[in-house]
């Protein structure tokens, strides 16, 4: 089989996808979460349960969700409450990952989605939280997918918005946060991170293909411990790129 | 019942359950009465300079657009606004109408951050920013719909954003357990367009609800606008789906497209190109100005905005609609 | 925060946040697997000794009486129950199995006070009364539903309600208004009669929703049974009609008339010579017992007690019936 | 006209059919006040909002409903929601009045709805609140309806279920109570009565035809204020009992 090409966006979306465990409900967000959550729908996960902060459960995921509020996000779903309710049903304990992003993320996985610089003079405001707290407060587990770069993975983000393990192990149970739940994955442009159950750092899992250690190391603001069973995560396959060029982003919206 | 921690971020609006009772008992009538008016005259009625004022559901999706464009026209100013935004609250940052933000997330979504609010916000245009989550707003005024005070929560905590809000930590006196308490929210005026709605302002909404039932009950005035106007009949042979009864409604408006370039599920879906103008022109302040002056300014009310955009680009819309089943 | 009061009724039921998500992450899967089971087997499965358990609406009222009369005929005991009964609680009384009672009002409405009732507690046969409004005990289960250790409101207050409740009265720290927070409320088993539902536990309610929604939320088991049971096409046809989705349900019984001699909105009216027959045997022990070994431990199941009824009688009900529009 | 003999349970109904105001939302329990409540909407008060705890609002009510969350409650609603919401409702101030019964009435309006004797061992043990706390708690007006004899006339119930005035002027707002909200009227089987505004006692307002002001203040247990301007109420008049017979109960299931 001919090598294929693949751009950084399209390996990001394969290595989210293959994280997706079958048969969990999972918070999807705009962007890159719905193309990962529609080819893991496509390929390793068909029982996936999306769910979709503005009230749709358990749509079947035929055409890409543009926005998390939009008809598609509740296409022949399974239910269409409101926000409070699908916000109540993860504080419950019933939606097993969270998908998040932000401008910036320390080795513990906090989120910075509200400024750069200070919060009432700031350099750059940012959006703000949206449902990004939420998430990262409620859920089990979360996956950031994050630009790769120094300016991102910083040892201390300029303003905590979404709690990854905040200063470390038992700081979230100690801050009234649910017991066993946070950060599970950073998906990177350049690599696959993990957190070590030990320290809660931030750890350098798997390289992508053609990316070195180094150049990781080099791209991140903080020390990654790199863990020992490092790998390299495999290139999208024939069958992902067809998935995703063919029916899942066939207008080229985002790949 | 400790106080662990204080959020130091403004209580911008102020509450008091007994005020807002009062209100309830002496401002919305109980009777069926014709609420039905255009867009301009709701906003002359009910929205002021000042006001604490929101919209649901947001800026792409059920989004009343015409109210929304309304309230620029009418040159409002000074207001202060609650929630998460792409079209609406962005156009109101760029006509500079916002003075202070309870704000969770203003943004473009898939077309990236939006430079309106950076402008407004950097400039100090915009006064305060009071740090909220999408659930956290939600659950304010789902506090605020069910009558107390505050409404607890296990979000927030840990991170800089009960410092940033005007929530408290506190031990929760059965457990133990740390939880924050969110204050009540009770806006000035609300504005949530519906899929249907009679003229006493019953509504009815398809697919999921956003917060339009919260923010319906959380609100002093509400405006609705409608895709249709159906008559009583409608909704008394399904009482079941009504999500915001008559009484909590203070305007009816009659708004085709009310939602037009965000979507309406099942009636249309939105027009990227029409986003993406939004998305190109709002870059720079003088952009904005000119999108302003195009669809809002210089077009009187969302009738000419409708023939400006024309039938043919609205009948696409249509076209694009999600269906049922 | 200063704690003003608290209730020194028995919290029957004590809470653990952590505990019930875990529960929920273990205990719930989240696949679509068919849940379709005999009252006989969802009882023996899921309701236990010493559980503690509740049904929606009331007895006469979209109520689980199938699901009701098979608890007693299983012979299960000790039950701690919560919540407002005509017909089913007052039969758990008549059978002796209710130990303790969260207790807002069971009685025979028109019909007057219950005897199964007192004869249960003033023989202290129940142990234990704890007084909750239908209100208070609604907002409990809401509690859970929204996944925080309580709700505060203004209903309670100042009455001897507190004392002989598990309630707590604080001052609200935004405000120094005094409120009553009420604990969560987390059931081990709800029984829960709705209109449709697929065999995954997908649910639908025709008219008023009662506290379905909150009890469905708030229980770590839950049988539903249904007077339908609809491919799931049907539900994904109109998912915002869902008012109980699948992963919080533990079995999906038929359970055609299941409310009956109560009613089901738009299906059957109640039976009002049934419920007669039942107010009058009910005011003695020993005619509660005939009606028990007439109706329950004599007939084998459901079916069994629906020809005993005849589908005479059953038509006639369903001639009764409230129609839509 | 020739005169109508009439019950005294017409009667009731009638004189609490007329407190009824126009355009009000008022929350209706099952049996007198369902009655009085049809019989309202067919005179006076013909744009009355019946309100039921389940869930019903706005219901035309074309049939006598004989339970709160019948399907009756919501014929050709408005709204059908459930007992959250409406509770909620009450809790917002859009209650405006509430019908209530009990065993014991006090001075105060204070009903006992739960126990006859101690609570833990008690002589009778009686239905419970049900909704009546939060109806007497959140609502702004409240009409108690009762039988009038001195075991239930008492100067002090055994037990508080649904707050009166508690003990007195001020003392609502003082447990927390909403402002400006408490009892309004009794309608019993002997009398109108209604509140004293400086002391907030009950106070003999009008006697029912045939009844002397005596009778009622021997077959109250406490002290009943006589009011000034103390009247007779009007019988039932020959519309309203033709309605009562014909149109509301015509299985006389209550009258």
């Amino acid at each position: 089989m001919a090598e294929q090409t693949y751009s950084k966006t399209e390996l990001m979306i394969c290595v989210a996808a293959r994280l997706f465990e079958d048969s969990s409900t999972c918070f999807i967000g705009t962007g890159i979460p719905m193309l990962a959550a529609m080819l893991a729908a496509k390929t390793t996960a068909p029982n996936l349960v999306p769910v979709f902060e503005f009230g749709g459960l358990g749509a079947i995921l035929e055409e890409l969700p543009r926005a998390v509020g939009e008809a598609r996000t509740f296409h022949k779903g399974l239910s269409a409450s409101g926000i409070c309710d699908t916000m109540e049903t993860a504080q419950r304990g019933f939606i097993d990952y969270g998908f998040l992003g932000g401008a910036q993320i320390d080795p513990y996985g906090n989120l910075n989605s509200v400024v750069i610089g200070e919060h009432d003079h700031p350099k750059a405001r940012l959006p703000g939280s949206g449902g990004g707290n939420d998430v990262g407060s409620l859920c089990w587990r979360t996956i950031a997918i994050m630009q790769h770069d120094k300016r991102r993975f910083v040892s201390k983000v300029d303003f905590v918005t979404t709690p990854g393990y905040l200063s470390g192990p038992g700081a979230r149970e100690a801050a009234g946060l649910p017991r066993n739940s946070g950060p599970a994955y950073v998906v990177s442009t350049l690599a696959l991170m993990d957190y070590d159950p030990g320290t809660c750092r931030m750890r350098l899992k798997a390289v992508h293909p053609g990316v070195s250690v180094d150049e990781v190391l080099e791209a991140t603001g903080f020390e990654l411990v790199v863990a020992d069973d490092l790998s390299t995560n495999p290139p999208p396959s024939a069958e992902e790129l067809r998935l995703l060029r063919e029916e899942i982003d066939p207008e080229k919206l985002y790949i | 019942m400790n106080i662990l921690e204080s959020g130091h971020g403004e209580l911008i609006q102020p509450f008091d359950l007994d005020e807002f009772r009062e209100w309830n008992r002496t401002h919305k009538s109980r009777k069926l009465t014709d609420k039905l008016m255009t867009e301009a005259e709701a906003v002359a009625k009910f929205v002021y300079d000042g006001c604490y004022i929101g919209t649901e559901l947001y800026g792409t999706v059920r989004c009343p657009m015409s109210l929304a464009r309304e309230v620029v026209r009418q040159g409002r100013k000074e207001l202060r606004v609650c929630g998460q935004g792409v079209l609406e609250l962005d156009l109101w940052l760029a006509a500079g109408i916002v003075k202070k933000l309870d704000i969770t997330y203003i943004g473009l979504e898939v077309y990236g951050t939006s430079s309106a609010l950076r402008r407004a916000v950097e400039s100090g245009q915009v006064e305060t920013c009071v740090e909220w989550s999408n659930g956290s707003i939600s659950w304010r005024m789902k506090a605020a719909a069910m009558g107390v005070p505050f409404i607890p929560t296990r979000a927030m905590l840990g991170t800089d954003m009960i410092a940033h809000s005007a929530a408290k930590v506190v031990e929760d006196p059965f457990t133990g357990q740390k939880v924050a308490l969110l204050p009540a929210l009770v806006l000035d005026v609300a504005l949530i367009h519906v899929h249907r709605a009679d003229k006493y302002g019953n509504c009815q909404i398809e697919g999921i609800t956003g917060f339009a039932a919260e923010m319906a009950r959380a609100s002093k005035r509400l405006i609705v606008s409608a895709e249709e106007i159906v008559p009583t009949e409608e909704i008394r042979s399904s009482p079941d789906r009504t999500i915001i009864p008559y009484y909590l409604v203070d305007a009816v408006v009659h708004a085709p497209f009310g939602s037009y370039p965000g979507e309406m599920a099942y009636v249309y879906g939105r027009d990227e190109e029409g986003i993406r103008e939004w998305v190109e022109m709002s870059k720079t302040a003088e952009g904005a100005q000119e999108y302003l002056d195009k669809y809002v300014y210089g077009l009187s009310n969302h009738q000419e905005y409708l023939a400006f955009i024309g039938q043919e680009r609205l009948d696409e819309m249509v076209a694009l609609r999600e269906k049922r089943g």
